[in-house]
Formats: structure tokens, sequence, C-alpha cells
């Protein structure tokens, strides 16, 4: 059980820092919202139209494709840390596991999400 | 193509024009023969660089529009002039000079009238969109006329 | 119970998104100044443009009819605020025109190496905002920029020990030059070229086989030959679409005739084909200065009286348009003069007016991200654009 | 038609070290609105103060505060004209401004400091205001060259406005045309002391009605 203590102080420490960061700085910077200083910056212009638009579809299906390659390398990072205890079955396993998730990202590149059209 | 020869064809083409040798070709057209003058300058005399548009302000003798076209391949530099009605603001009547505009056939001429009409008030006849291009589009006034002091206040800010 | 009817009519097209339309505007890290593009984007391909200049505008052929012949050539120099020299060139070479004032032949040449020294510190400045606004492409935003602008600085110290100022001067006057070269001006003036000439090979290697720089100049921005001349565009977009036209060797002005100097030509159009042009450009700018600098004569350097009073200058009647070719193309003065002290009409052809109305017929079909690198290659200054 | 130029009252700067802790109190109450910190911690200093000796404390606070605001002043690349040449050169390598702690930063929501660098035009005007009044609340300005300071060489022109004055609060005006870097650093560093001090002129120059 003692094993877990360094994670919760750590675990501690993050969260009093995030804590105190925000709040000191709450406290010290001046709040004055002005009409003008909450306009949304368009560059100096008066802002023109609302930017909530519908946005061609091409820039969700990126964001999907980085997402599931994310959480790929969120696999990769303990295991090559454990690798030199688990042995070389841990690593035929990773690659079978690697194997799939290329398949995902062929088919992306035949169904043509990654040429910007 | 030189000087000469680019006389000489306008000379015979063209009936009302006078034309002054020297170096660049002075070249002073009546205003309804403007465009097609243009149009004959880029096709046959090969003047196809427009360098550029505007307009001098002689007070009672009109506003005069300026034109300058050239030849690159043969160095030929063509000035073309057409004289048009004084401006409202020093006659008093109040109809703007008006011009045949040369969007259809010089495209640079786009700003560089919409600069002249900001400038003199010189209304270009089938300009895609004749608008103020220098100042604000509430300006009051067209600032290059010699009538215009050069340094009207303008509240808030003067 | 939901009327199933209705809802198969409704087809929802997803494939165009509405059309955004975004405010590129005055204060914009890669504006070059204060132009506002307002853009209509269909995700990421820009479909229309609506430039919207004037925010520069400071009346200078106003105040062009109010100055005299010996006040304006200083304000002259503020309309392209980065080539000053040749913008003073073009006000005073139109009243020399007019005036038939005869110009020594030194003035000539410190004119012209004045002229060349400030077309090479023009390119430098356009090739590092132009990298630098091609910014994370090219290893960091600042690097290219940084390594210019000490370039750079080594010619305005040339500049300073010349004329006393480092970006706008007062060197040019009506008949002449106001300063003449200082001694052990002409050695600095080679060691400078020299540095410059090495440096020039880094920027070559650093960037011509960046695989992100080629990406993002080759082809993009296609000025064709026609659109070119039919703009009016001038100076290396004129020459990076074809046109083999260079006021130096056409109309050669200042004894620009007895000097060697070849012009590039590069027919693609595009905007590596400018770069190309510009690259060259540099070195047939320092292969003149070099010239001039040999066989430069002696003799007084300005045919002006000393002057009593501002107003002592007078042109006689006439108009003359002079034409310098200055870094950005082709700067042209129109003057009118009416024999009083002060012009009767100044017509400013500033070369990045002409440039920059090319835009609106270029940038339609090219994503955001050339939208920025085409208005890099195009180098506009907007103190010649909105006069 | 001899236009007389308005000469605008801008009060004298008082850029020098204390006499004694009532001068730091007095510059201390008159500071402008923005350069105070949120209204708790205005309430507690002012708790503070009150206790007999407390204005030790609180001095020392400001003192600190203000040295930290300093040294760490953004400018927004807000070039107009020819002076942002310049302003360029003085944020390159060699009168490199990262060395005061500026970072030239191109968006008004992260800089704390705006350098109006060339000629303001009528047109321009509104989106300058605008700019500025987007900038988040301890901000200065520093006026560049002589068209931001009165309109410079094209101060008769219709177009330009008499100077960036008469449209925000200035607080360092750095003259030349265009100011060499040397110049506009030694303006950064006027500033950097008048922040340190509280001193700000931040008086808008009231147009002189009479000539305008």
């Amino acid at each position: 059980m003692t094993g877990y203590l360094p994670v919760a102080i750590y675990l501690a420490f993050i969260i009093a820092f995030a804590v105190v960061m925000l709040s000191v700085s709450r406290l010290l910077r001046p709040n004055r919202p002005v009409a003008e200083k909450t306009l949304s910056y368009e560059c100096g212009a008066e802002p023109v139209g609302d930017a909530w638009v519908r946005f061609p579809v091409g820039f969700y299906l990126v964001a999907l494709v980085f997402i599931l390659f994310d959480a790929l390398a969120v696999f990769l990072f303990p295991w090559a840390l454990a690798l030199r205890g688990l042995g070389v079955w841990a690593l035929g396993t990773m690659f079978l596991f690697l194997a799939i998730l290329s398949l995902g990202w062929v088919y992306a590149y035949r169904e043509g999400i990654l040429e910007w059209r | 193509m030189t000087y000469e020869q680019a006389a000489s064809t306008i000379a015979e083409r063209f009936s009302g024009v006078t034309v002054e040798t020297g170096a660049p070709l002075i070249v002073s057209v009546p205003v309804d023969q403007w465009r097609a003058f243009a149009q004959f300058a880029k096709e046959s005399l090969g003047c196809r660089f427009f360098n550029f548009l505007s307009a001098v302000d002689w007070k009672d003798g009109g506003l005069e529009v300026v034109a300058v076209v050239d030849n690159l391949d043969d160095n030929v530099s063509l000035r073309l002039k057409t004289r048009l009605a004084p401006s409202p603001a020093e006659a008093g009547h109040d109809e703007a000079p008006r011009c045949a505009s040369l969007v259809p056939v010089f495209r640079g001429a786009n700003w560089m009238e919409r600069e002249c009409y900001d400038m003199f008030g010189i209304v270009f006849e089938d300009h895609p969109d004749l608008r103020r291009i220098l100042l604000g589009d509430d300006w009051q006034g067209h600032p290059l006329l010699k009538s215009y002091a050069v340094d009207t206040p303008h509240p808030p800010y003067r | 119970m939901i009327d199933t009817a209705v809802q198969s009519q409704v087809a929802i097209d997803y494939s165009a998104g509405e059309r955004l339309t975004m405010n590129m505007g005055p204060q914009h890290p890669s504006a070059h100044g204060v132009f506002r593009a307002i853009l209509t984007l269909e995700g990421e391909t820009v479909v229309g443009v609506d430039a919207v200049i004037g925010y520069l505008h400071r009346c200078h052929e106003k105040l062009a009819e109010t100055l005299t012949y010996a006040q304006y050539p200083s304000i002259a120099s503020k309309t392209d605020y980065v080539a000053a020299m040749t913008s003073e060139f073009a006000y005073v070479l139109a009243a020399e025109q007019i005036g038939v004032v005869d110009v020594p032949k030194r003035a000539q040449y410190i004119r012209v190496i004045a002229a060349e020294l400030q077309r090479i510190a023009s390119h430098l400045l356009w090739l590092g905002t132009w990298c630098m606004d091609m910014g994370g492409a090219l290893g960091g935003g600042a690097t290219v920029f940084l390594y210019c602008i000490r370039e750079r600085e080594l010619i305005l110290d040339l500049f300073e020990s010349l004329v006393g100022a480092r970006l706008l001067y007062g060197l040019f006057q009506v008949g002449g030059v106001r300063y003449d070269l200082p001694d052990g001006w002409p050695q600095q003036c080679r060691d400078t070229l020299a540095t410059i000439e090495q440096r020039l090979i880094e920027y070559e290697r650093l960037l011509e086989d960046n695989p992100f720089f080629l990406a993002r100049a080759r082809g993009v921005g296609f000025i064709t030959r026609e659109l070119a001349e039919d703009v009016g565009v001038a100076g290396p977009l004129l020459r990076g679409s074809g046109v083999n036209f260079d006021l130096r060797r056409n109309l050669p002005y200042s004894s620009y005739g007895d000097f060697t100097f070849s012009v590039p030509v590069e027919p693609e159009g595009d905007c590596f084909a400018r770069y190309r042009v510009r690259m060259v450009e540099f070195r047939q700018s320092i292969a003149i200065v070099r010239q001039a600098l040999d066989r430069l004569p002696d003799g007084p350097i300005s045919s002006r009286p000393a002057l009593k009073s501002v107003a002592q200058i007078r042109i006689q009647k006439g108009e003359a348009y002079a034409r310098v070719e200055g870094p950005r193309g082709e700067v042209g003065c129109y003057l009118i003069a009416d024999g009083s002290p002060k012009p009767y009409r100044m017509k400013w052809r500033g070369a990045s007016f002409s440039n920059l109305s090319v835009l609106p017929h270029v940038l339609p079909g090219h994503k955001v991200a050339d939208v920025v690198a085409i208005m890099g290659s195009v180098d506009p200054v907007f103190g010649e654009v909105d006069r | 038609m001899a236009v007389k130029a308005p000469i605008p009252e801008v009060p004298a700067p008082v850029w020098r070290s204390f006499k004694d802790l009532q001068e730091f109190e007095a510059l201390r109450q008159q500071r402008p609105e923005g350069d105070k910190h949120s209204a708790t911690f205005e309430s507690l200093t002012e708790g503070i103060h009150q206790f007999p000796g407390g204005f030790v404390v609180t001095t020392l606070a400001d003192t600190f505060f203000n040295w930290a605001r300093k040294s760490s002043v953004w400018p927004v690349t807000f070039g107009l004209a020819c002076c942002a040449i310049e302003m360029m050169a003085t944020f390159a390598s060699r009168f490199d401004v990262e060395r005061l702690g500026m970072v030239p930063w191109a968006s008004p929501r992260h800089s704390d400091l705006m350098i109006v660098s060339g000629t303001v035009t009528i047109k321009m005007a509104p989106m300058l205001e605008r700019i500025y009044a987007q900038m988040p609340d301890p901000k200065w300005a520093v006026s560049m060259g002589s068209c931001a300071n009165s309109g410079g060489p094209f101060r008769h022109g219709y177009h330009v406005v008499k100077g960036v004055d008469r449209v925000i609060p200035v607080d360092v005006y750095v003259p030349g045309c265009p100011p060499p870097p040397e110049s506009l650093l030694n303006g950064l560093l006027l500033l950097q002391e008048q922040i340190a001090h509280f001193r700000r002129t931040g008086q808008r120059a009231a147009p002189n009605e009479k000539v305008d």
C-alpha cells in the first residue's frame, strides 16, 4: 500500500500548484470588463458575422484520426518502460496491437481523409 | 514599332485625335473615343502594359484624365489624355463629370479608377464597383480638387 | 406521430460548409503594414477577396501641391519607406526633366550607388519578413528574419555614415546629391558587399533544399504573363512572369547605361520564380555598385546653388513622367509644373499599388496559408499603396 | 490661412527617485484605475494601510508588484508606417528589446504595451482605439515617431490625426522621424522607470477647441 504514497503526494502537489497559481493571479490582476474589451478580436475591425458556422467535415475527420492515434500512443509509453522485464512475449502482443490499429490508418488513407480537398 | 510608326497609324485610324511627337507619345483623345482608343492601343499598337491612370484638375479648364500605357517589347510609351467637364465643386452645376471606364480593356484600371473617383469625383461608366478606395465611405468631398483646402478639419480626430 | 414524409425531403448536404467571412485585418502579423483583406472562405480555400486599403493614406499628392521643390523630396522618401532612395529619385528626376537641370556625372554615379544599395537593403527586408510569414515551416519563425536584418544593419551603417540617417534620407535634391562620399566609405562599402555576397549563399543553402519552403513557394500564386501586363504589375513580379523588362536597361536614366548587368527573368510566375528573380537581383546590384565605385568620376556633386530661401528653385511650365526601377517595381512620378516654386500636380505611381491590385485576381482558389506566402512574395509597402 | 499648431497640455512627467515615502504615497493615491489590483486585494491592503506602520507593508508590496510589471512589458506589434521598420530593427538581434523583458506579441490579448509606430490616419483611428481597448488592464502606450507624437510631416494632411494622444492616453513620446532604435530603447527604459514609480501621465491631451 505504501507504494502509492509518492503518487498521492505528487497528485496533491499538482492540485495545490494549480489552485495557488489561479487564486494568486485572480487576486492580483485588476478586473475591469469594459464593453469594448470583451468584444471579440478581429484584427482591429468590427467583428463581422459570427463564428458559429457549419464547418466542412474535413476538420472533424482529421481530429478523429488524431484522437485515434493519440490513444494508441498512451499505451506505448508504459509498454516501452516495462519492456525489459516482460520479455519477447510483450513485444509480440504490442506488434499485434499496432497491426490492428494500422488497419484503421490504411482505411483512413484509402478514404482520402488525409488529402485536404 | 517605333514612335513614328505609332504616330502614323494613330493619325490614319483616329481622326479627332491630336498627337504630340516626342519620347512619350502624348495623345489627346476626345471623351467619346476614350475606350475605343484604349482598345486600339492595346491591340494594334501592342501597348499591353497598363502603367497608371490618374486625373488633373485644371480648375475652369475642367478635369483631365491621364492614362499611360506602354509597349514593353519596343519601349514605346503612350500618354493618353482626355478633357472632361469641370468638377461640380467649382463650376456650380451639380452633375459629376463622367468618363468611360477602361476596366473592360485593362483589368488594372479597376483600383486606379476607384482612386480617381475617390479623389476627384469622376464617375466612370460601367465600372464593376465604383466606391471610395482610400478614404472612408462616409467622407464628404473629393480632396484632390483645387477647391478642397489641404487641412480641412474632420471631427472628432482633427 | 412524426410526419415521416417531411423528414425524407430534408437532404442535408454535408460536403460544402457554409462560407465564413474572415477578416485579415489592418493589425495582422503578416499584413506587411496596414492592409485589410476580407476573405470569404469555404473551409480552407479562399473563394473571394475584398481588399480594403487607405489606412495609411497620408495625402502625399495634396501635400506635394503645397510643398516646394526643395521641401518635398524628404517627404517623397516616405512613400516607399523601405526603399527611400528610389522614391526620392523619381521625384527629383521628374523635376530635373521638366526644368532641364543638368546633373554632374559624379552625382549621377552616387545616385546609382545609393539606389542599388537601397535595393539590396530592401530585398533583405523582403526575404526576412517573407520567411517570418512562413514562420514555423522554416525552423522557427524568426531565424531567417534575424539573419537578414543583421545584414541589413551593415548597409544601414553605410547610409548612416553617408547621409546621417538610417531609414529615410534627404540625399537627393533637384540638381544633384546633398552629401559627398566620406573618405574610407568606398572601402567600407566593398567589405560590406563582400560579406553580403557570402551570406546570400548561406540563405540559398538554407532555403532552396528545404522541403517546407519549396512546398509553400513552388506552384503557389501563379501570375500569368497576360495578367501581369494587364494589371500593370511591375518589377520582380513582372520579370517573375516572363516579361523581360527592366527600366534600368530598357529606358536607362542617370547614367545606368555605363554599367553592364544582366536582368533575371523567370517564366513560371509563381512565388518561387519571384524569389529566384530577387536573389539574382541581389548579385546584379552588388556588381553595379562595384562598377560604380571603381569608375567614380571626380567633380561637383550638385548643380544647385546654395539656397537662401526654400522657394528659390523655380521650374518652368511643363510636365514629365519620370520612371525609376525601385526594388518593388516601376516607381513613377508624373509632375506638372507651372513656373512657381510649387508643382501644380504630382501623381505618384507606386509600384506596390499595382502589385497589390493583382491579389484579388490571384488569391481565389488558394488555401489561407498560401495567402500569407503570396502577400509576402508580392512584398507591398503601404506608404506607396495608400500614398 | 496660418494654422497655429495647438500645444497639448501634457503635464510634466516626474521620473526621478523618491524624496521620501510621502511622495510615493501621494503618487500611489493618484494611480489610475487600471493599475490597481483586484477589488478584494485593494480592500485588504486598505485595511493593512490604516494599521499604524502598515504603509511599510503595502509600499514594499507595491514596489515588488511594480518591479514585476516593469520587467515583463510585452509590446503588441502595431506597425503602421516607416517607424514600424525601425521598430522591427529594434526587435531584431542588434538592438534587442528582449533584454528588457519585452516579447513582441501579435495579439493585443497577451500584451501590456502598445508602441504606436507610424502615422495615425482618420480611417485607422477607430481600429487603433479598439485594439487599445482590447488589451488587458495594466496597459501603457508609447508614441513612436513625430507622426504619432503630433502628426509630424503630414500634420496638415486632411486624413491625418494630429498625434495619437487624441485617440489613446500616451505615456512616453519618442521623438524622431524615424527615431533610431537607440532612442526607442531610451523611451522604453523611461517607460519602465515610470511603471516602477507609478507616475503615469495618462492624461489624454485635450484638443484645443479654439484651433481645431
